[in-house]
């Protein structure tokens, strides 16, 4: 399967091992990334907190380059440029008058044909191949698997999973081989960007989603979003030094839990890169 | 006391930035009752909705607008179907382009310096543009230990990448009027 | 040579507003046919009918135009005045100029010239009128409930009351319906079973009376007067002669299934009657359930009864009644609120619907009365009420108040601390909609003397926590977001139509709204009544509605329903196909077309060259006046009286003639 | 002739008197405005509803006819408006074949519930026809609908 892929800035600096364990994952599941020459910023957060034509434009222009390249479905998975790429597809969809304004903006023509999905739609529509790829399962480890805003809000633009309690992650969790643990602050906004100009607030937002999952049992929390894994991972010492908690769970992209399961070294998923040590984990250690 | 003048000028610039009708919202309080900043914010959201809907454009210089993080759990519930998190876009633009001061002036420092950087590269070079905000908003000494971890993690790439693109990007903005 | 008099209604400033009156009154008079016209405040008064009558009279008028409002609504006025008048009923025909002019454009001009060509083509369309006669037919003196609730119980008791035969068709395997599910009811907390349970009885014991209990409409034919009606009686598996309803069988019965009466916090076993009360008291087995059925072996209860009534060869058994007429109360559904996830139905077993507390309130539910919460059996000390679940939510249910949901919560909150002194009540509301006689004043009593705290707002989401439930909601009064501890979570749901609702009103050829209820003939007006003749509608079938609210429906409907069994004979409109013989060639086309089979063949003799042929004939009595048969008919034979081509076409004509700029 | 906002054309609308008129009459119950362009002729039942009511409606010089009756499934004569349809997706094709544009002649479903529908089709209608601007019956185009006329009107009990 081949498919356009629309890495995002994060995945090149912050979150650079969510993009080094997709590109391991999808090799090993025989997905051939093919990334799309000339991509532009998906203008998260800011374009559309500031100018609404902006932020459809942006994404717009993206996917209308991908248009030229062989395929029907471009692949962010970045929970925020996902967001955003849908966006731009489903608001043109439902409104012409949109359609027609971002096309006007734009230097080169966009049919708005293609389908934007995440990774984790498409892995749950494999499972039983990843079951069977599965050679290292990691039986003796739980998780809590954190969903965050971007990949289900809102609904009427995601159009993925159930946006109050969402399973793909947890299936796919669950044919790694993993336990799951039943949690209530899944899919509870960890700050976002407000962790630049307000750590305060994302402090306060990160600490209550840590101790729901430590409280559930979770021995690590499992992202799907650059920013989510930057505000939980990063926050644990702000967290300790203003209340006095201090959590230490390594907080995981969900393709580095896959990628340790289909048998990729550790090594070569950036486990080593994250600020909570992931190899606190006995599970972990003993790979 | 507040002299009411009821005025939907305000409701009618949301509607037309981003379709949404302010003057659908019934008050329920579930936005608010969702929302997971809302002890942060000065105004709540289904205030934010009533002064809006009354056309009390004091509600630009609220902290809400700034402080909500755009995470829609407000839009998912909302038993009218109201995209209360486009609205709250509507309400940020509006007020950047009407140059309210805001009351929380580190976010939009935040979004524009952000949007400038991009227009720049075509992509967001992160280590460029935090170094920028926190020299512009006095805030140099803040998470420094966190940054100087990333940064031994390789976590903040020392040079920019720059997408070809980027001439696009930057006339993008200056047709969609991008200050 | 036509008389033709037009009378333009102000219908007060209605149409006077948009319309000049006066205007199109004068230009009318101009009309050729027309020789008096005027125009009037309300035609459909008393003096504005006598108007009519007396310029018929004076003016010696021979065919009348009233422009006024829909035909739908004062049709019959204006015919019957035109009676009075002298004339055939079918002279007079309407100018739709309010709901189809006046009150849906705003520009005067144009609404005024467009009165103005409505008239003018009414006037060429009457010039054609033909006098007809109404059609007689007799009345089945036998009246047919279906749903076996309060309102069914009630009109089925008055409709035997004023002497009529009554069939009571319930689906169910008793009658009773959503009321026997209660504790007690709102404002005045009369317990629910003792002010039902009488009038139930009364139905079992009336000899006009005849209950099909596990029973459902399978067809219907005919029309007012004459409904044909197949019902299908499911098979029960127990002989209801032979059963004494002793209840030997319920107590051996080994297997168990979640009871549908307790809302599924209790169980019941296979074979099973539903309530203690239940009329008819016999047992029903449930063939999924049983053992026997299921898997081929037990057959205890079999074995069990002494009066040998378990027959687990029944099948289902059809019954052919003529009936007058139809009344249908068929209830409600209650809104499934499993699609909100945020709160958690379904998931965590302490967030209950309010029918789910009612059971559990109630001394004969599954917990006999006390209150006890579902995850550990607990009593809670803390419970959270949310209203509108399902209700003024465009997103996830239905945009209209479900009107008792208020009350009901309120009559929670008052039986709880009844039952619980200590509890912390919170109401979580928008608005509270108390309009009923003493309800205010029951809210009221609930949050001053019995200390409900009612917070105005909605709730975003509930999660556990440590054995409660969090509750994180809006107090929009402070301004605040709130989270509350609880317990027991109750979310009063909405009222829903009934799944099947839908194709019983096609069976009956009655409409439902967009959402499903079924249509009355006029929200003010005919409340009790559809727009099919003869059938009646009553109770929650409707919209959603209180006891009080359904009972005096369902008395207003079988008074309905009375007042055609008490006709010897009815008329209808005589709105039917007829044959020109001369014209018709026997094809038969009409007959293939008909849907009432009314069309049948007639050997004719023509004069002139003595030979015979067979031509179209119209049974009246069955045709009901589609016109399916003129638009079919090659030779343009056959017509409809009351809407003939020649009157359609002149109406055409008129309404392209008018020049316009 | 150009899109002419001002110009209101003149729509024959044939309805039938339990869904489709009932329909418009609670439009104007629900105070529901639409342009002054539709003229009303109530009929029983689509079904009833002539093809030669159509044609003689364009022939008199209306710019549109509009046929409505109850959504499928519910009409009040269980069968009348399925007849109605298959009628009218013939004539549709013979209008069509006489170069009459098919936004003049529209078939649609209005239950007596559907006040806003009924509306909102009358707008689209208007609008429709506006684009397409008065109707213009060329001579061979009105010789072949009269035609077709005498071919027509034994086709319906074709069916």
């Amino acid at each position: 399967m081949k498919v356009a892929y629309f890495p995002g800035c994060s995945l090149h600096s912050t979150g650079i091992e969510f993009d080094i364990s997709v590109r391991e994952v999808c090799k090993a599941l025989e997905i051939d990334l093919e990334e799309i020459e000339g991509w532009v910023c998906c203008g998260a957060t800011s374009a559309h907190a500031t100018n609404h034509l902006l932020s459809l434009a942006m994404p717009a222009y993206s996917l209308a380059l991908a248009e030229r390249m062989d395929v029907q479905d471009v692949v962010a998975p970045c929970a925020a440029c996902f967001n955003r790429l849908k966006h731009a597809v489903v608001l043109s969809q439902q409104n012409e008058e949109t359609y027609n304004k971002i096309k006007e903006l734009l230097p080169i023509p966009w049919e708005n044909k293609l389908r934007v999905r995440n990774l984790l739609d498409i892995f749950s529509n494999m499972l039983e191949e990843i079951s069977s790829k599965v050679t290292k399962p990691l039986s003796d480890i739980k998780l809590a698997c954190y969903y965050g805003c971007l990949l289900l809000r809102p609904p009427h633009i995601c159009q993925f999973d159930n946006p109050e309690n969402p399973q793909t992650m947890d299936e796919l969790m669950k044919a790694c081989g993993a336990q799951v643990v039943d949690w209530a602050f899944k899919t509870e906004c960890c700050g976002a960007n407000l962790t630049i100009p307000r750590p305060d607030l994302v402090v306060e937002l990160t600490y209550r989603i840590l101790k729901s999952a430590k409280t559930a049992g979770a021995d690590a929390i499992v992202t799907a979003c650059p920013f989510c894994h930057l505000n939980l991972d990063a926050r644990q010492a702000d967290i300790h030094k203003t209340k006095g908690e201090l959590f230490n769970i390594p907080i995981l992209y969900f393709t580095q839990i896959l990628g340790i399961a289909l048998g990729v070294p550790p090594k070569k998923l950036g486990l080593t890169r994250h600020l909570v040590d992931p190899f606190l984990l006995p599970a972990l250690r003993r790979r | 006391m507040l002299d009411l003048v009821a005025d939907d000028t305000l409701a009618n610039q949301i509607k037309e930035i981003c379709g949404e009708d302010v003057r659908k919202c019934y008050q329920c309080g579930k936005c608010t009752a969702s929302c997971p900043l809302s002890f942060a914010m000065d105004i709540k959201p289904n205030q934010v909705m009533r002064m809006a809907q009354l056309g009390l454009r004091d509600v630009l210089s609220s902290s809400t607008i700034w402080i909500c993080a755009s995470c829609a759990s407000c839009t998912a519930r909302c038993p009218l179907d109201i995209r209360i998190s486009y609205v709250m876009d509507a309400l940020r633009e509006i007020a950047l382009k009407e140059d309210v001061s805001p009351k929380e002036p580190n976010i939009p420092l935040f979004h524009k310096i952000f949007c400038r950087w991009v227009g720049w590269l075509g992509k967001l070079y992160e280590l460029g543009f935090i170094m920028e905000y926190k020299l512009r908003s006095r805030q140099l000494f803040n998470d420094i230990a966190m940054g100087i971890k990333m940064f031994l993690r390789g976590k903040l790439n020392p040079f920019p990448s720059t997408s070809p693109n980027s001439e696009v990007v930057r006339q993008l903005m200056e047709k969609t009027g991008q200050k | 040579m036509t008389r033709i008099g037009v009378f333009v209604c102000w219908c007060g400033a209605n149409i006077a507003r948009t319309v000049d009156v006066e205007l199109v009154a004068q230009k009318a008079s101009t009309l050729p046919g027309v020789v008096y016209s005027t125009s009037y405040l309300y035609m459909c008064s008393d003096p504005g009918q006598a108007l009519i009558k007396d310029a018929i009279r004076d003016y010696n008028l021979d065919r009348v135009v009233v422009a006024s409002c829909s035909p739908a609504m004062h049709e019959p006025t204006f015919r019957k005045a035109v009676e009075e008048g002298g004339l055939n009923p079918y002279f007079m025909e309407m100018a739709n100029i309010r709901e189809q002019n006046s009150w849906v454009h705003d520009d005067r001009v144009a609404a005024t010239e467009k009165a103005f060509e409505l008239i003018a083509a009414t006037v060429e369309r009457v010039k054609r009128a033909q006098p007809l006669e109404p059609l007689g037919f007799s009345v089945e003196k036998k009246a047919l409930v279906i749903g076996g609730g309060i309102a069914g119980i009630q009109a089925a008791l008055d409709i035997a009351e004023a002497g009529f035969k009554v069939y009571l068709v319930e689906k169910t395997p008793s009658i009773g319906g959503r009321m026997a599910q209660f504790d007690k009811t709102f404002p005045t907390l009369d317990c629910a079973m003792c002010i039902l349970s009488p009038k139930m009885v009364d139905c079992y014991r009336h000899p006009n009376i005849t209950i099909l209990s596990y029973s459902e409409i399978e067809e219907v034919k005919g029309f007012v007067g004459n409904f044909e009606v197949t019902i299908r009686k499911k098979a029960r598996s127990v002989d209801e002669k032979l059963c004494t309803g002793c209840g030997l069988c319920i107590e051996k019965c080994p297997s168990k299934a979640k009871s549908e009466f307790d809302e599924g916090v209790g169980e019941r076993k296979a074979i099973y009657i539903p309530f203690p009360q239940a009329v008819p008291l016999v047992p029903v087995i449930d063939r999924e359930a049983c053992l026997w059925f299921s898997k081929g072996r037990c057959g205890l209860c079999q074995r069990v009864c002494p009066t040998k009534a378990i027959d687990y060869s029944q099948q289902d058994t059809f019954i052919k009644e003529r009936f007058g007429t139809i009344i249908v109360a068929t209830g409600a559904d209650v809104f499934d609120p499993v699609v909100y996830e945020e709160y958690g139905y379904g998931r965590y077993p302490d967030v209950i619907t309010s029918a789910q507390l009612e059971r559990i309130i109630d001394p004969s539910g599954p917990t006999k009365g006390e209150i006890l919460r579902p995850s550990d059996g607990k009593h809670p000390q803390s419970v959270v009420f949310i209203q509108c679940v399902g209700s003024r939510d465009e997103q996830k249910g239905y945009p209209y108040c479900s009107r008792v949901c208020c009350m009901y919560t309120a009559k929670h909150a008052f039986l709880l601390r009844e039952h619980l002194p200590n509890v912390k009540l919170y109401i979580f509301y928008i608005d509270i909609r108390a309009f009923g006689k003493g309800y205010e004043e029951f809210v009221r009593r609930v949050q001053d003397e019995l200390g409900a705290n009612y917070i105005r707002g909605r709730v975003g989401r509930i999660y556990p926590e440590k054995g409660k439930l969090i509750v994180q909601g809006a107090d929009t009064l402070l301004g605040q977001q709130v989270r509350i501890e609880a317990d027991l979570v109750v979310l009063a749901t909405a009222l829903v139509p009934q799944k099947d609702v839908e194709e019983l009103a096609r069976k009956l050829s009655i409409s439902t709204d967009q959402y499903g209820w079924l249509m009355e003939a006029h929200p003010k007006l005919r409340p009790a009544e559809t727009m099919t003749k003869g059938i009646f509608i009553a109770g929650t079938c409707q919209f959603p509605k209180d006891i009080s609210d359904s009972v005096a429906q369902a008395s207003a409907a079988a008074s309905k329903a009375i007042a055609i069994l008490q006709q010897e004979w009815l008329y209808s409109e005589p709105v039917v196909a007829r044959v020109n013989k001369n014209k018709c060639v026997g094809c038969f086309a009409c007959k293939e077309v008909c849907p009432y089979s009314a069309i049948e063949e007639e050997a004719l003799v023509e004069q002139t060259s003595g030979l015979e042929k067979r031509v179209a004939k119209v049974n009246e009595g069955l045709c009901q006046g589609c016109g399916n048969c003129a638009s079919a008919c090659r030779s343009q034979a056959i017509d409809l009286l009351g809407f003939t081509s020649e009157e359609l076409i002149a109406q055409l004509e008129g309404l392209a003639k008018v020049e316009r700029e | 002739m150009k899109e002419n906002k001002e110009w209101i054309p003149k729509i024959l609308a044939l309805l039938c008197r339990w869904c489709a008129y009932a329909g418009a009459d609670l439009a104007g119950t629900s105070r529901i405005p639409y342009p002054p362009s539709p003229r009303i002729i109530r009929f029983p039942c689509s079904a009833r509803m002539d093809p030669y009511f159509v044609i003689k409606g364009f022939r008199e010089g209306f710019d549109g006819v509009l046929v409505a009756g109850c959504h499928p499934g519910d009409c009040h004569y269980s069968v009348g408006n399925y007849y109605a349809r298959r009628r009218f997706m013939l004539l549709k094709e013979l209008l069509l074949f006489a170069g009459i544009e098919p936004e003049r002649i529209q078939m649609r479903w209005i239950s007596a519930a559907e006040g806003k529908k009924f509306a909102q089709v009358v707008n689209e209608m208007t609008e429709d026809i506006r684009r397409v601007g008065p109707l213009k019956l060329k001579e061979e185009a009105l010789e072949i609908i009269l035609k077709k006329e005498e071919v027509w009107q034994p086709l319906p009990g074709s069916e």
